[in-house]
């Protein structure tokens, strides 16, 4: 199991890593989304794997035995926060695309950069 | 063979059969071809995703992923139904 | 005591009172005026009186001020400072009185006097320094007084390049003043005066020496104008006049000199200091009065004149002969007589004539032979005719300059080269008398010029006076403040010396009379040449034009500057992040190299899960999918994105993690929507970009570097997570939540424990994240302008519109609604379901998987699914939310069920949690958790509410925005 | 815990809370009250801050959250350092508030309460003892600042918040990893815990801990604008609507604070002493260097003073990259007028460009909701002109290149003077050497480009209207630069604070006792 | 995994439904690769949302019951919401396809009703 | 009744609801499963959905049947078409069908069956002529599929929706 997610997480941080590092700005915003799953399972995976050991206590379940809570507690907070974030960083790029009329994350075509620095082609 | 066996080998079993079928309706979203049939695969996709919740739960025997299984029966078409009316409108929210 | 309390006094009267000067009117030129004087003349007074005990010894008064550094405020009032005081305050009442007469009228005065006072303050703190520390402090206020008495006149660009330049230059100095007192003050172990100069020694022999010395020599050759630093001087004339007379004579410039007295028992008496300052001073010399022979402008000159007296001074103190200090310090006071009264008569001819081309005067005594003859008188101080004051100090000059020829060559050409610099101040000083005040009567004169009024004439009555009487009789005058400052420096170990104006016929007096003579022929030999020198620009030097240079230096600075920036910086987002994504690897193979690679457990298929690794297998291509068909292909990335999620979702359930796999479940549906609103209003497929070719090949490396940095980050991070999983865990605070989670918090959910209760505080934070980014979508998109290519409606309503148009039996908008028809009905009769499930996972959250923020999500999709389903305008008309009021609501009573605990004693949410015994219904768990969890429901719901709604509004906006268009 | 000033140490961050939900609750339109009740919160915290002064001693404050006890439950610590800051976070805000209220606050929505909010989270994050609430403080502070960098859009805003909000986003993600690889390897997310654990023998897993803590440090060096991290910073606090650049000129010293706290707490001694110290000289020399470089090619004030933040950070970095304590409580010092006075300049750049581009005054779309600030100029109360307000701000102006560049006498010189004293008290090896050139140019890279920048601003004649000064404007330059004036005067009681506020900082056994109880070494 | 202590006949009818379940869905999976045009593989998921729903609903019904000791009837929830939430998104993605395949001018595209 | 119980039908279904997801039932969960089903109506006042007029339960029931008996039959039969065990030849189309029924919520339950049961797709409804574009998956004879649907669904659910 700790193979499989590890690479799983691989995966998703490198896809994110990599859409991150892409011009346009939606391709800015897929690759936060992914490495922000790749990250949170990162943190969880931080308390070790278990399965079937879920931290609710029945009556009778052997506390030692159970999947260790805080990561849990600590995913749970950094997603609400990482969702906040993704909705603003959406929102900031769409205004940036209406003022700047461009969808890349330099608010410019990169050819296009001589024309000025301050002011949008517009 | 006792219950326990039998639940763990049958239901196994029967996961490992979800989750292929759930990935074969991710090769529908990645093949496509057209969009409709991504939104399809994906739609696919959760079901099975949620069916594989319920036979975990089986597997485990706590019950306490009902919940999950059952966001995905309520609101997990909110998604797709996003997607199918962004393909007919053009936006989701007019 | 009294004597302290004088010396106080004195130190801080100038700042006073430039105090009270600034608060004036802008008119008060005669109250400005007699403020300032007076105020300079108090403490003039108040230096004055001390001499007496000057005399017996030291007066020192030490405030505590950064006890910590060893640094206190000591005003320290020996025989040397109170010689350079009395020479700050004399003159600097002189010129106050000299400037009230000299200023305009409309001149806003106070301020000027302002800063002069500030700049008398911070000068004669500076001599009166009684620690290096102060006196660094006072060195830079005097540049930035100087600073801003130089740009007094700042309409004139001269004046404001001039203020720049020496503030530059002097403040560079200062900075390396401060790195050298540091120095100094390691060496000696205290910054304060006294021990530091009874360390002589020790400082001379510490390895330390010389870094110290050319970093205090570096400060005093800036400020004294030195070559080649001297530059920012002459443009520092672009001052008013009387600024100019004041700092060039008795200030300012005498900083750097009385900074190398003051230090030269401690620094001086090596090779080092030798060969510096000498060579500093001779080439200031002779340079200052070669230039000073070609102005026509007669500031000018005087500026010139200025350095290269300045640079005699310097030569003097790096000759390393205590009798040449004693000489040093006699002539800064001879030429702070001379060259004041100089700039005085020069600004009263450019007051009185408008101009101060010598080109374009001549004959001016018949028209002000009370000013000419001060001139005169002064002038001839300066050419060291006998008789005045400035013969006395040359001749010592001379007589130095024979007695320390040494055996190295260079050191053979000194009383040559002394005699020579001699010579040109003849010729100069001949220059300035002749051709100002003699020949023909001038014409053409922008004022018709008289004699000034009386007060303007008195300051320089006084100075020529003190030049007159000091070439006379000067031991009855200068004599005792001599002696006093020699002892100051020397102790008792001062050289002897006589101030008799007649010593005989020997090879001073011969030199002297030689360079009498040399200048006055070269004048006749050349005056005429050197008028018709068209810039002004001295021959050979004309190309060493300082302020070009300066300014070039600047420009290349901050050209360079901003070549580095670029080189080292990087303005492109894309750049950025793949900097920090490389920094983040550098920074975790350093780890690894420094303390050796984690070993990791080796891999091992046995109890895996088959259909785990198939559900990562799943999860794994819709990454990739994601990533690589994010670029043309957007909305298939955003479900492979959403699949990816989904994934993760599973694996939250499969690993016992129930909470999360509903939270992540539920923010998966919400960020599609989300993602989906925002899609709407980004460009269609821009292929029409042209690229060309090289910038295909940039793009192709850069994809390749950003794939091997994505690669990279993964396996690393992918390895991380192995490695830890793969150990055991460490025994952590874990096991103690769990324990407690029942018996302490009343909760058998112990991540929701953990979150409403044991880390409450993190929620608080966390739905305050959610409300201020709430809000800040909300700003933005009230000011939101869609770029003009989406500002349309979709092709698809167009079209659909279009069709339901050409057919008789359809209105428009029916295709939509028919579309809709079923959904719509589902939909709405959902609403109360949902709403109901939200409770169940809020009330439940305690004991099983749910809670306040996967309540409120559920919510927020509820309200989604009605907007979806009926459009923004249908929902708005019946449901009235009010987002941002739910976010304050919300933040408000989870901070109050955080606070109530207050009432009892208790800190800051503490949970309490009993069992309420209800008849019928038995026992009931009564967490006050659960209160502050309904704050998060409610600020959850408004946030996320508020985020889609305000986007999702964009679209009726824009409806509206073409419906108000046609009428524009 | 009975008295209320029991409670002292967690009301910064809850009274922010309270009075910007209240603040939520009203309506849009009363600006008047709102400001009022915003102005009063942040005095109350200085309020707060100055009492906490009071009380703070050698043993750090310790406020239980929940009322569970250290390891566990989340802590507030306050020790001199976080007090200090604290201080310095209420001063600024307080005056930033007042500055806007003059008319910033109304461009845009809800200004108010995200500047409350934004407090709150810098409060806790200078408070908080626990390395994932730091996080969460973190993260409201950023989240609170990516709203006031956006207040007002614009294009540069807009421009510029993208850049920003990405890059601290990726710092947020390189901050959970580093935060939940502390925990996956030490079982423990409190500081004082964590520093007890690794004061213990190191264990063969102690790479994997030191990684977390490289990831986690790269997340603040991001924060605080380290090169090669920190090109973000200029480009947004220039484009920051002056009120909300000077009290962004907070933000990035938390990234400092955290720098110097932990390390001095986690690496001080046991298995991973002097952990990272190398590194952290480099990057802030480097730091320094590139704030240096980027002031002296400045075009305008605001990016003046966005670079003067870096340089001042780096200088803060550089000293703890020493090791040397002196150097480091010089550093401290200095920071605290180099903040103050670059958030002054950041308000006197506003002054100053605001009757020159109009292009600066962004564009409102869309009427109906909007109403612009700047319309309704002539009914506000603060439209009265000071006669003298090109003096003001020229005198301000002046005060400010002094503080920043180092000059004597005031605040900056103070705090320079002490680093290169105690680096000369030191070892001087090299590095040493270097630091103190390097500071010294550094110094004079600051005075020129400010001196040309006055000069443009103030003496070049020019068809522009000169600037004006609202009473509230001129009350918040005041109010700053009177405190780098008083810091001045009394920097020798300024000096010892940092100097025992280092002295706590470095006793962590102290540290870890007050935070976790008796019973512990 | 599991420590209930469910009869063997009660497992193995789990297991049955289970296994039954899972295989409907699967093959609605297989059609959804298998068949070639969008009309008809949007028939195929039908299967899982159906009669693999109900299976495996039935399973955890059952399982659950045996396992309390009383009747769990909650799983039924999922059934009931599903039923009614999948066709709202077919109904729309069909009429998508249809109206995207009527503008593109598609051989395959649907006639008017 | 209607002010202070606005949908009883739909307060029934959430309390059932609220007990099926906290069972065991006790009388707590009853208490606030009467309140949820109370009180959550109460939200639906705002949206104001067209009222739902249900009768003759036998019908429903009888309906019920019939579409639980024709789910699994069709679910076999799209199983074997994908699995390629049917005979020979197969025709998808689309078959349009003219609708009486009316009724926003008849229709809506028809597109849930029609839909449900594998092997037919709702695809097009237009209001304005009543028509129903179906896809069939295993389209052997159109105009038995015109009957089964409107013989099978419709007319019970016209019964209902009246």
């Amino acid at each position: 199991m700790e193979l499989v997610l590890s690479l799983g997480i691989g995966v998703l941080a490198a896809s994110g890593v990599w859409l991150l590092l892409r011009p346009r700005t939606f391709q800015a915003i897929l690759g936060l989304s992914l490495l922000t799953y790749a990250v949170n399972l990162f943190i969880f995976a931080m308390g070790r794997l278990k399965v079937g050991a879920a931290p609710v206590l029945a009556s009778g379940t052997d506390a030692a035995g159970i999947a260790d809570p805080v990561p849990q507690a600590l995913v749970l907070t950094a997603l609400v926060i990482s969702f906040a974030l993704t909705a603003l960083f959406l929102v900031v790029l769409l205004a940036a695309r209406g003022v700047t009329g461009s969808d890349h994350v330099d608010g410019q075509e990169p050819g296009r950069r001589e024309q000025g620095l301050g002011k949008s082609g517009r | 063979m006792s219950a326990p066996l039998i639940l763990a080998y049958g239901l196994g079993l029967a996961q490992a059969m979800l989750v292929l079928a759930m990935a074969l309706a991710a090769w529908r979203v990645l093949r496509g071809p057209r969009a409709q049939d991504r939104v399809l695969g994906l739609d696919t996709v959760y079901l099975n995703g949620m069916l594989t919740i319920m036979v975990h739960g089986l597997r485990t025997g706590d019950g306490l992923s009902f919940e999950a299984a059952l966001v995905i029966a309520l609101l997990g078409f909110a998604a797709t139904l996003a997607l199918a009316k962004f393909l007919m409108q053009g936006e989701v929210i007019q | 005591m009294p004597a302290e309390f004088l010396l106080v006094t004195a130190a801080l009267l100038p700042f006073l009172g430039s105090v009270a000067v600034a608060l004036l009117p802008r008119d008060a030129r005669n109250a400005a005026a007699l403020l300032a004087g007076g105020v300079t003349l108090a403490a003039l007074a108040c230096i004055g009186a001390l001499f007496t005990h000057v005399g017996a010894g030291t007066v020192v008064r030490t405030f505590d001020w950064l006890p910590t550094l060893g640094v206190g405020l000591t005003l320290r009032l020996d025989g040397l400072a109170w010689l350079f005081a009395v020479l700050v305050l004399g003159i600097g009442a002189l010129v106050v009185l000299y400037a009230r007469y000299y200023m305009a009228a409309e001149d806003p005065v106070p301020r000027l006097f302002a800063f002069l006072l500030a700049f008398v303050g911070a000068m004669l703190n500076l001599v009166l320094a009684g620690n290096l520390i102060q006196l660094v402090m006072a060195w830079e206020l005097t540049s930035v007084f100087s600073f801003l008495l130089i740009g007094y006149w700042y309409d004139n660009r001269a004046a404001r390049d001039g203020a720049r330049m020496a503030l530059t230059i002097t403040a560079l100095g200062g900075l390396c003043l401060l790195a050298g007192m540091v120095v100094i003050g390691r060496i000696v172990g205290s910054y304060d005066l006294a021990v530091v100069l009874a360390s002589g020694d020790a400082i001379r022999s510490s390895p330390l020496y010389l870094p110290a010395l050319v970093l205090v020599l570096a400060a005093a050759l800036t400020k004294s104008a030195q070559f080649p630093f001297h530059i920012w001087l002459p443009r520092a004339m672009a001052a008013p006049t009387p600024i100019s007379a004041y700092l060039h004579s008795a200030t300012m410039v005498k900083a750097g000199i009385f900074l190398m007295i003051r230090l030269w028992p401690v620094l001086a008496e090596t090779d080092a200091w030798y060969w510096i300052v000498g060579t500093a001073g001779m080439a200031t010399m002779l340079v200052g009065a070669w230039s000073a022979i070609f102005q026509h402008d007669l500031k000018g000159l005087l500026a010139y004149s200025t350095i290269s007296h300045l640079g005699l001074i310097t030569l003097l103190l790096g000759l390393n002969s205590r009798l040449a200090v004693v000489a040093a310090i006699f002539h800064t006071v001879n030429h702070a007589t001379f060259k004041a009264s100089l700039f005085m008569a020069a600004g009263i001819i450019d007051h009185e004539t408008g101009t101060r081309d010598m080109r374009r005067l001549s004959g001016l005594w018949r028209a002000m032979p009370h000013t000419a003859t001060l001139a005169m008188v002064a002038a001839a101080a300066m050419a060291g005719v006998p008789l005045l004051n400035g013969f006395l100090s040359k001749e010592m000059f001379l007589s130095e300059a024979v007695d320390n020829v040494g055996d190295h060559p260079v050191q053979l050409a000194l009383p040559v080269l002394a005699t020579v610099a001699s010579a040109f101040t003849v010729l100069y000083s001949l220059r300035f008398i002749r051709q100002t005040f003699f020949g023909a009567p001038p014409h053409d004169l922008p004022h018709a010029p008289h004699e000034p009024v009386r007060w303007m004439r008195l300051p320089i009555e006084v100075l020529v006076l003190a030049c007159v009487a000091v070439g006379l009789v000067p031991n009855l005058t200068i004599g005792p403040a001599l002696e006093v400052a020699t002892r100051a420096v020397f102790g008792n170990g001062g050289p002897d010396y006589d101030l008799a104006i007649w010593h005989g016929v020997n090879a001073p007096l011969a030199l002297s009379m030689g360079a009498l003579a040399g200048g006055v022929g070269l004048y006749f030999a050349f005056g005429r040449r050197i008028n018709t020198n068209p810039r002004g620009g001295p021959w050979l030097m004309h190309r060493l034009d300082g302020g070009f240079l300066f300014e070039r230096t600047m420009t290349g600075l901050v050209r360079g500057a901003r070549w580095f920036e670029r080189m080292f910086g990087a303005t492109r987002l894309q750049a950025q992040l793949r900097t920090l994504f490389l920094v983040a690897l550098i920074a975790g193979l350093s780890v690894a190299l420094a303390r050796g690679w984690p070993t990791l457990a080796p891999p091992s298929l046995a109890g895996i899960d088959p259909a785990f690794a198939l559900l990562w297998l799943v999860g794994g291509a819709c990454a990739l999918g994601a990533a690589e068909r994010a670029k043309y292909h957007r909305l298939s990335a955003v479900m492979l994105t959403g699949g990816a999620g989904l994934v993760g979702s599973l694996t939250f359930v499969w690993l016992s993690a129930p909470d999360l796999a509903v939270t992540q479940l539920l923010v998966e549906i919400v960020t599609t929507v989300l993602l989906l609103l925002g899609l709407r209003w980004l460009p269609k497929r821009d292929e029409a970009i042209v690229v060309t070719q090289q910038e295909n090949r940039r793009a192709r490396r850069r994809r390749v570097t950003d794939f091997v940095v994505a690669a990279t980050v993964g396996t690393g991070l992918a390895s991380l997570a192995y490695a830890v999983m793969t150990r055991p865990a460490p025994e952590g605070i874990a096991r103690w939540f769990v324990e407690a989670a029942y018996p302490q918090a009343g909760g058998r959910n112990v991540v929701n424990v953990l979150l409403v209760d044991f880390r409450a505080f993190d929620t608080l934070g966390e739905i305050s994240v959610l409300g201020i980014v709430g809000l800040t979508v909300f700003a933005l998109l009230r000011r939101f302008r869609p770029a003009a290519d989406s500002l349309e409606r979709p092709r698809q309503q167009l079209r659909q519109e279009a069709a339901d148009r050409a057919r008789a039996d359809r209105e428009v908008g029916d295709t939509a609604a028919d579309a809709l028809l079923i959904p719509t009905v589902v939909i709405t009769w959902l609403f109360p379901f949902v709403c109901v499930f939200a409770l169940h996972l809020f009330l439940r959250g305690h004991d099983l998987p749910g809670g306040g923020f996967a309540a409120g999500i559920a919510l927020t999709i509820a309200f989604i699914l009605q907007y979806m389903a009926r459009g923004a305008q249908w929902v708005e008309d019946r449901l009235r939310i009010r987002p941002i009021a739910w976010i304050g609501l919300g933040l408000l009573v989870a901070g109050l069920a955080g606070a109530v605990p207050w009432l009892f004693g208790r800190p800051f949410l503490t949970a309490t949690f009993q069992y309420a015994e209800v008849p019928i219904l038995g026992k009931i768990p009564m967490a006050s958790a659960v209160a502050f969890d309904l704050g998060v429901v409610v600020l959850v719901v408004g946030a996320s509410v508020l985020m889609l709604v305000a986007l999702a509004r964009q679209s009726l906006r824009r409806a509206r925005e073409a419906a108000a268009e046609p009428e524009a | 815990m009975s008295a209320w000033s029991d409670h002292l140490l967690v009301l910064p961050i809850v009274l922010p809370i309270a009075a910007s939900g209240i603040m939520l609750l009203l309506d849009e339109r009363r600006s008047g009250l709102k400001a009022a009740m915003s102005l009063a919160t942040a005095a109350a915290l200085l309020v707060v801050a100055l009492a906490l002064a009071a009380q703070v001693t050698d043993a750090p404050l310790i406020y239980r959250l929940g009322n569970w006890a250290a390891p566990y439950g989340i802590v507030l610590v306050a020790d001199r350092l976080s007090v200090l800051m604290l201080l310095l976070t209420a001063v600024l805000g307080l005056f930033a508030l007042v500055f806007a209220v003059a008319r910033w606050d109304r461009a845009g929505p809800r200004f108010h309460a995200l500047f409350l909010l934004l407090l709150m989270g810098v409060n806790g994050a200078f408070l908080t003892g626990d390395l994932f609430n730091l996080f969460v403080f973190f993260e409201v502070m950023l989240a609170a600042s990516y709203g006031l960098v956006l207040h007002g859009s614009g294009e540069a805003r807009i421009r510029a918040g993208l850049a920003y909000i990405a890059v601290n986003l990726i710092a947020s993600l390189f901050f959970l990893v580093g935060v939940s690889l502390i925990y996956g390897t030490m079982g423990t997310l409190n500081m004082a815990d964590l520093a007890r654990r690794l004061s213990g023998p190191g264990s063969e897993d102690v790479v994997l801990v030191e990684a977390g803590c490289a990831v986690l440090g790269l997340a603040f060096l991001i924060k605080c604008s380290a090169w090669p991290l920190g090109f973000w910073l200029a480009p947004t606090y220039a484009a920051a609507s002056a009120p909300a650049a000077a009290v962004l000129a907070i933000l990035s010293k938390v990234g400092v604070y955290v720098v110097v706290r932990l390390s001095l707490l986690l690496f001080g001694a046991g298995v991973s002493e002097g952990f990272g110290q190398g590194w952290l000289f480099a990057v802030g020399l480097a730091t320094v260097a590139y704030g240096t470089l980027g002031i002296l090619g400045v075009r305008d004030v605001m990016r003046a003073a966005a670079y003067a933040v870096m340089i001042s950070s780096g200088t803060v970095l550089g000293a703890l990259g020493t090791g040397n304590r002196a150097a480091l409580s010089g550093a401290l010092f200095y920071l605290v007028g180099s903040t103050l006075a670059a958030a002054a300049l950041f308000l006197l750049g506003e002054i100053l460009q605001r009757g020159r581009d109009p292009a600066a005054a962004s564009l409102a779309v869309f009427a109906d909701e909007y109403r612009d600030p700047f319309d309704d100029e002539g009914a506000t109360e603060t439209g009265r002109v000071i006669p003298a307000a090109s003096a003001i701000a020229g005198g301000a102006f002046l005060l400010c290149t002094l503080m920043l560049a180092g000059l004597p006498p005031l605040a900056g010189f103070i705090g320079k003077l002490a680093m290169f004293s105690g680096l000369a008290a030191g070892a001087m090896p090299g590095s040493a050497w270097a630091f103190i050139f390097l500071l010294t140019v550094s110094s004079l890279g600051t005075l020129v480009p400010l001196v040309r920048l006055g000069i443009l601003g103030f003496w070049v004649p020019h068809d522009d209207p000169d600037p004006v000064i609202g009473p509230l404007e001129f009350t918040a330059l005041a109010g700053l630069l009177g405190i780098c004036l008083g810091l001045s005067l009394w920097g020798g009681t300024g000096l010892a604070y940092t100097d025992r506020a280092v002295e706590g900082l470095s006793n962590a056994a102290g540290y870890i006792h007050a935070v976790l109880g008796e019973g512990t070494p | 995994m599991t420590d209930t202590d469910i009869p063997l006949w009660a497992a193995c009818l789990v297991v049955a439904l289970a296994l039954g379940g899972a295989g409907f869905s699967l093959i609605g999976a297989i059609g959804l690769i298998r068949l070639r045009t969008f009309y008809e593989r949007v028939h195929a998921p039908t299967l899982g949302a159906t009669l693999g729903m109900a299976l495996i609903v039935a399973a955890s019904v059952v399982f659950f019951s045996m396992d309390e000791g009383r009747l769990v009837l909650r799983d039924l929830l999922i059934g009931l919401f599903l039923t009614v939430t999948t066709p709202v998104t077919l109904i729309l993605l069909g009429r998508a396809a249809t109206y995207r395949d009527r503008t593109e001018g598609n051989a395959d595209a649907p006639p008017d009703p | 009744m209607s002010r202070l119980l606005p949908h009883p039908l739909l307060s029934l279904a959430l309390a059932v609801m609220w007990l099926l997801l906290n069972a065991p039932v006790t009388p707590a969960t009853l208490l606030l499963a009467g309140l949820v089903g109370w009180l959550v109506p109460f939200v639906m006042l705002a949206l104001r959905p067209d009222a739902v007029r249900a009768r003759a339960p036998g019908v429903i029931l009888r309906l019920a049947g019939t579409v639980l008996v024709d789910v699994v039959r069709s679910n076999i039969d799209v199983a074997k078409v994908i699995l390629g065990l049917n005979r020979g030849e197969r025709r998808t189309g689309f078959v349009s069908i003219p609708l009486d029924l009316r009724d926003p919520y008849g229709l809506t339950v028809l597109s849930i069956i029609i839909t449900g049961a594998p092997g037919t797709l709702w695809v097009q409804y237009e209001s304005a002529t009543g028509r129903l574009l179906l896809h069939v998956l295993d389209l052997t004879d159109g105009d038995d599929w015109v009957r089964r649907i409107k013989d099978r669904y419709e007319r019970p659910l016209l019964e209902i929706f009246r």
